[in-house]
């Protein structure tokens, strides 16, 4: 019963219904990590994603409302899930993996935990058929995927990503726990780095995918954050990835805004990307539009070093181009005479 | 899966009360759900006492006079269990049955017996747990539908024609075994009314 | 008017804890047709059958009901008894009164009733059961044993040394089972080739032995002591008469990189190959997944791709287009050693378990199970015995043992304990020390279950004197970090996270049945647990016995089980075998079906159903020998009791004896409820 | 424990059906959990305290505040024993039980994120920032931080209330929360 909605649409974007969904931003897309709001429209509507806010949409609760009490850990995202319902829509796009999390695990306890199916709508005063399936952001662009190739192989210009190193870090609350999320597999998941596929750019193979970056402590207990956050980057910089991929706002400020005390002096930053931003770089959008600059890992010389490589490659095949053109011209003459 | 105590439970209380107790019987095979029941019992896993077995080599053994002729001596329920499917000892024996009970089942309530009455089911030699969970379930349910007295007229010292009464239903659901068309059956039950 | 007897037993207090067995007694004393009933401690006790037996002859008894435990339990016990009393033994019946109801109701009221009820039934029953005679069958002395394995070797040696007829058939190329690929054995450490291959070679040669390797059952009719079991031959593409196993075909072969089963995937083969060479037989089967030829023809190429190994043979043993054949054989008992696989935890799992992508097997390539261990180990291995890692062929400093992986895990793996882990952890920590004296060996286990002659002194010895690291945790990740494997482990004990840059880690994975043993038990009718493990007759009285009649098994198939508990497994298999053999004829119950050739129309539904094929058509011709009809008869010898034929007979001409319509009847009846 | 009649794993297993009899104590939870090395009871030690219906270790002590759930112990769990989800729901009895020992900078974060919840149905980064730090007293972290927050418009000075604000007040009422 679970599977129904957890799994639904997990590799077959076309199980679902023609791209229109209940958006559901979140408190952090609207604040600190508001580039992911930026490049997610911005993406889905290159992609030609319909996204229609949820009218009034209220906190999901994060890990300080499932921490202090389970039902108002339940609560909290259903009464935005009992307003989609209302708004007719059948799909909630989440892209925070936080409240992505919090809003699949109350259709889950809702669907399975004895007396909610009851209790849930009278708390939160609203009728609640919990019938909407919750999506999140990688789901959307994995599905996505053979557009994005499309798009970035019909582009005129050259793709910038072409053959970059990344690591695609999903964290916790994209794949954890598997009843609760369900849509790749919790140990060694792939969705993300198809994306990245997608892209042009290389997916790297490294360890620390889904190790924890410290979440909800980046505040009250910054030391384990920086502790965990260490060995990620390092991980990620060990294995050759030029930048880190994320699809979570809490991974993306503590590897972001805590950088600094994360790695050693000297040693070269790791830009931290939003998965959006990446498909936008790919679709051609500019970095303002994705939000780049809102980073506090500069990603202004990332950048530059990506168009600076892509233009190489023009060149270098311009050469042989060149080159091919001169011997042919060679040989027509040597004929001619 | 209803709780298993509930059943026992109501039926002290029940007993104590001189409330209805359900009188089940149930026609199991030798081999896999009569060693389920021994199991459950060498495991001394509790259940309602509300069920008497009659043990048969085969559920393909199993005649739906059998059934007929328990309701109609006052059973208020009958549980027909054998084999898991594949698992048979005599290889086929309750692919038989289950086809034949498929067509009996949609004959039950034109014989006057509410399906509901009817339990079937699968245990093997080493599901005592689920023979325990079969009992109880079916003991609640029949206790939900209170006693089935639709044939005590029909029961009489000599039973043969009461037999009668239902052996058209019989014929038909045997001829199925036969032909394997549940409308075949009908039709010759439909005949069996008429006349 | 029948005299039946009931007696009630108290098994002690396991019936009349719950049970007022007097009152038993008392209330059925006066049911009709009986004409004696009593109730005593021990009914199956010497005192308590001899009670029995006088009371026949006293009491001029015509039945007699055992109140007591199932009839799967003491049936046979009380038939006896009766048997030597006089009586027909097919005039005694058990009333379950113990399983069926003292161990399962707490209700003393309750439980009596219902035995009282269980009782009448009984006798009901009992009034209308005619004595019969049992059937008495041949038997043919001709054993079959599934499986060529340690188990199915010593089976069939144990019965071929006996006398008898044997035919041993194996689904690979050569007998010898996985003990053919470890290294050493434990707890003594002697050379696993060294002890089997002999064994082998006997099988081989062995008179009485008929040997079929590359060869599968593949259709089982008839019953204990008269199976007729056919054998499919899988095409080998080489003649087995005509090859000296002189090898120049393997030689021959362009395809050499194909992954070796028996080396667990560390070594490599060619398309047409003898798995190892002290294979026996020593005759290559041709691979024709693999081999260029059929490659070539699958892709319908006019002319064949290849031909070197056939050029190659000069004995013209060599044939590509043999095709799969049938052998019929008649046989008398059938052993079933299939043997276990280890549960690969790789990337792409069975139905219904979720994996390990924690521990990055199939994907690190220093991530190796257990048996590939073996082969690293093993002299005749692809290293030659010398312990180096699959990556980089360097010898590994440190390695780690990881028990438990996929055994004793009901949420990720099989929730059984695979029972022979513990001892080949500590036995392969001892082979690492023993070779690289300076490396690390460190085990990673939850408990150490070495119960077992010597066993408990050979794990202690490898911690003690091998100087192994043994770590009680369970293991979370283990993932490639540049040339190390990174092992994230817990010590319970000291409480602490242990991080082990390992060089190679071996996975200890759970032992499971071989695929296919489901089909293979249902061609048998034979029951399975819901791992796929054979079940066995009784778990602690008939361990070597199935549940139908004739067909035993032995070794892992049962359950995981060491060599020493296969072997003797065997053994015994083998003498129930023996002992089966050891009449010319068996006696049945005549449970069988009887046809009423008055009333029988001809409708033959009853034939439809059978199972057996055990009702044929028969002619009815009038006094002056024209064919006025025909009726269905039950060959009683085929017939096996099942009773369905009486169940779709339309004109009730069918009767299955002892459990006629008029024995069901009674029960229903006697549990009259219309007070 | 004269006051619970009922055994800590009984209300374990009604808040969470999970059988806390099931956990063998095998440490694959604490092996990969990240914050063991920071914590006194690892995950498989609050189970055994669990089993041995230790309820006053179990509910009083600081380390199941410092779980992050992350749920790599659950997902990695031979014994579906769910040591994530325990431990929230013991984090739950703590706060009832009112012996929640939380360390104030924790305690203080979830009470300013509840709050700023509660008064606004959405979270308003700056204001928590500000309430957290006045509940935590840890006046001067993290202040280097905000100008660059809010030169990136990554904090708003203005709080966004939703208009069902009183919804939510329900909400809190009915599951009796009260940061």
């Amino acid at each position: 019963m679970t599977d129904e909605h957890t799994l639904a649409g997990a590799g077959a974007g076309e199980a679902r219904t023609p791209a229109r969904y209940a958006y559901y931003p979140g408190c952090s897309l609207h604040g600190t990590s508001r580039e992911f709001d930026e490049s997610l429209r911005a993406v889905a509507a290159a992609l030609g994603v319909s996204l229609t806010e949820i009218p009034d949409w209220s906190c999901c609760g994060a890990s300080s409302g499932h921490t202090t009490d389970h039902m108002l850990g339940v609560a909290l995202p259903a009464r935005n899930l009992a307003i989609a319902e209302e708004q007719g829509f059948d799909q909630v796009l989440a892209p925070c993996a936080a409240c992505y999390n919090r809003l699949s695990a109350a259709r889950l306890a809702v669907d399975t935990e004895a007396g909610f199916a009851e209790r849930v709508p009278e708390i939160i005063g609203r009728p609640f058929a919990n019938s909407v399936e919750v999506h999140n952001a990688v789901e959307l662009l994995r599905d996505a995927a053979p557009a994005i190739e499309e798009k970035v192989a019909a582009a005129l210009v050259p793709n910038p990503l072409d053959g970059v190193k990344l690591a695609a870090y999903y964290g916790c609350l994209l794949v954890r726990p598997f009843e609760v999320c369900g849509y790749d597999d919790p140990e060694r998941p792939t969705s993300m780095d198809e994306v990245i596929a997608a892209c042009g750019a290389e997916p790297v193979d490294w360890n620390m995918k889904v190790e924890c970056c410290g979440g909800s402590f980046s505040v009250s207990r910054t030391a384990s954050v920086v502790r965990l956050g260490r060995s990620i980057i390092e991980d990620a910089r060990a294995n050759g990835a030029e930048a880190i991929v994320v699809a979570c706002p809490l991974c993306h400020s503590n590897l972001d805004l805590r950088q600094k005390a994360m790695v050693q002096r000297g040693s070269r930053p790791m830009p931290v990307l939003f998965v959006t931003q990446l498909v936008g770089l790919a679709l051609g959008l500019t970095p303002v539009e994705l939000g780049m600059p809102r980073h506090f890992v500069n990603t202004e010389p990332f950048l530059a070093d990506l168009v600076q490589r892509a233009a190489e490659r023009v060149a270098a095949e311009q050469k042989v181009k060149e080159e091919a053109a001169a011997k042919a011209a060679a040989r027509r003459e040597k004929a001619g005479v | 899966m209803s709780d298993p105590t509930q059943a026992r439970s109501a039926q002290h209380a029940g007993a104590a009360a001189g409330e209805f107790e359900p009188r089940i019987t149930a026609f199991v095979c030798n081999w896999c759900t009569y060693t389920g029941a021994d199991l459950a019992g060498t495991s001394r896993l509790n259940m309602a006492s509300n069920v008497r077995i009659i043990r048969l080599p085969c559920t393909g053994r199993i005649d739906p006079l059998f059934i007929i002729k328990s309701f109609e001596r006052g059973a208020d329920g009958v549980i027909v269990s054998g084999c898991h499917p594949a698992d048979c000892h005599y290889t086929s024996g309750n692919y038989h049955a289950r086809r034949r009970f498929a067509v009996f089942h949609d004959l039950m309530e034109f014989i006057g017996v509410d399906p509901r009455r009817m339990t079937f089911s699968w245990v093997s030699a080493s599901e005592g747990a689920k023979w325990r969970d079969v009992v109880d379930e079916a003991v609640t349910n029949v206790r939900e539908l209170g006693p089935f007295d639709a044939y005590r007229a029909l029961a009489p010292e000599d039973e043969s024609d009461a037999a009668e009464a239902s052996a058209a239903a019989v014929a038909a659901a045997k001829s199925v075994a036969a032909t394997g068309s549940v409308a075949a059956a009908k039709s010759v039950t439909a005949e069996a009314e008429a006349s | 008017m029948s005299r039946i007897g009931v007696f009630v037993c108290h098994c002690g207090e396991n019936i009349a804890r719950t049970v007022d067995v007097a009152a038993v007694a008392e209330a059925i004393k006066d049911h009709p047709g009986v004409a004696f009933a009593t109730d005593y401690k021990y009914m199956c006790s010497d005192p308590g059958q001899t009670m029995v037996k006088e009371a026949i002859e006293e009491h001029k008894l015509t039945g007699v009901v055992i109140a007591a435990c199932s009839p799967h339990m003491h049936e046979r016990t009380f038939r006896r008894a009766c048997d030597q009393a006089g009586l027909n033994k097919y005039m005694c019946e058990m009333a379950n009164i113990r399983e069926h109801c003292s161990w399962i109701h707490e209700d003393r009221a309750d439980a009596t009733a219902k035995a009282i009820d269980i009782a009448r039934t009984i006798v009901e029953k009992v009034k209308h059961n005619k004595p019969l005679e049992s059937i008495r069958i041949p038997v043919t002395k001709r054993a079959l044993v599934i499986g060529g394995g340690i188990a199915g070797i010593q089976a069939a040696l144990d019965i071929a040394d006996g006398g008898h007829q044997v035919v041993l058939i194996e689904k690979e190329a050569s007998i010898g089972g996985h003990m053919s690929q470890l290294s050493e054995t434990f707890p003594t450490l002697d050379c696993s080739q060294c002890i089997l291959t002999p064994r082998m070679v006997e099988a081989y040669q062995h008179p009485n032995i008929t040997l079929h390797t590359w060869s599968e059952v593949e259709k089982v009719d008839g019953y204990i002591g008269n199976f007729e079991v056919t054998i499919r031959k899988k095409a080998r593409s080489v003649n087995e008469d005509l090859c000296n196993g002189c090898g120049d075909c393997q030689a021959a072969c362009p395809a050499k990189r194909i992954p070796s089963e028996f080396e667990a995937g560390l070594g490599m083969r060619t398309a047409i190959y003898v798995p190892f060479p002290q294979a026996v037989p020593n005759i290559p089967v041709l691979d024709r997944q693999n081999c260029t030829l059929y490659k070539g023809r699958r892709k319908g190429l006019a002319k064949d791709a290849c031909g070197k190994c056939k050029e190659a043979c000069l004995k013209g043993a060599i044939d590509y287009d043999t095709e799969d054949t049938f052998i019929k054989e008649d046989i008398g008992a059938i052993v079933v050693a299939t043997g276990f696989q280890l549960y690969s935890i790789g990337r792409e799992q069975p139905e219904g378990l979720k994996g390990y992508g924690e521990y990055g097997y199939g994907e690190v390539p220093d991530v190796i199970d257990g048996l590939q261990f073996e082969r690293l180990a093993s002299a005749s291995g692809p290293t030659a015995g010398a312990i180096l890692r699959p990556s980089d062929g360097k010898e590994p400093t440190t390695v780690v043992f990881v028990h438990c992986v996929g055994s004793r895990d009901p949420e990720k793996g099989m929730k059984y304990c695979s029972k022979i882990c513990c001892m080949y952890n500590a036995k392969h920590a001892m082979l690492y020390k023993h070779k690289v004296h300076e490396g690390r060996a460190v085990a990673f286990y939850m408990d150490i279950r070495a119960a077992g002659k010597g066993y408990d002194e050979f794990s202690r010895r490898a911690i003690e004197e091998d100087q192994a690291e043994y770590i009680r945790g369970r293991v979370s990740r283990i993932y490639r970090d540049g040339g190390k494997v990174k092992v994230w482990g817990y010590d319970t004990l000291s409480q602490e996270q242990v991080v082990i840059d390992a060089d190679m880690v071996v996975l200890a994975t759970a032992i499971r049945p071989q695929p296919g043993v489901e089909q293979l038990a249902q061609t048998l009718s034979i029951s399975y647990d819901e791992n796929g493990f054979i079940n066995e007759a009784h778990p602690k009285l008939r361990p070597v016995e199935t549940n139908t009649a004739g067909v035993f098994v032995a070794g892992a198939c049962q359950a995981p089980r060491d060599i020493p508990d296969s072997v003797a497994m065997a053994s015994a298999a083998g003498a129930k075998v023996m002992s089966l053999f050891s009449a010319d004829e068996l006696e049945r119950e005549p449970a069988v079906a009887v046809v009423n050739e008055n009333t029988c129309i001809g409708c033959m539904n009853c034939a439809n159903v059978c199972a057996y094929g055990a009702i044929e058509q028969r002619e009815i011709c009038t006094v002056d020998g024209q064919v006025c009809g025909h009726v269905a008869y039950v060959n009683p010898g085929v017939c096996q009791g099942c009773g369905t034929c009486q169940a779709v007979c339309l004109s009730k001409s069918v009767e299955l004896q002892t459990f006629t319509d008029e024995q069901v009847y009674s029960e229903i009846n006697a549990l009259c409820f219309w007070e | 424990m004269s006051a619970h009649p009922r055994t800590l794993a009984a209300e374990i297993h009604d808040a969470t059906g999970v059988n806390a009899a099931t956990c063998y104590q095998c440490g694959k939870c604490s092996a990969g959990c990240p914050m063991a090395s920071e914590s006194d009871l690892r995950p498989h030690n609050v189970m055994r305290l669990v089993i041995q219906d230790r309820r006053d270790k179990a509910l009083s002590d600081q380390s199941i505040w410092l779980c992050l759930t992350c749920e790599t112990c659950s997902a990695r769990c031979p014994n579906a024993c769910d040591p994530a989800r325990v431990i929230d729901a013991l984090r739950e009895m703590s706060l009832d039980a009112g012996v929640a020992d939380l360390p104030r900078t924790i305690g203080a974060f979830h009470k300013a994120f509840l709050e700023q919840i509660r008064s606004n149905g959405r979270l308003h980064e700056m204001g928590m920032v500000m309430e957290y730090k006045l509940r935590s007293g840890e006046l001067m972290k993290d202040v280097a931080n905000a100008p660059g927050m809010l030169s990136r418009g990554k904090l708003s000075l203005r709080a966004d209330r939703i208009d069902g604000v009183d919804e939510i007040k329900r909400i809190f009422e009915k599951c009796g929360v009260t940061p």
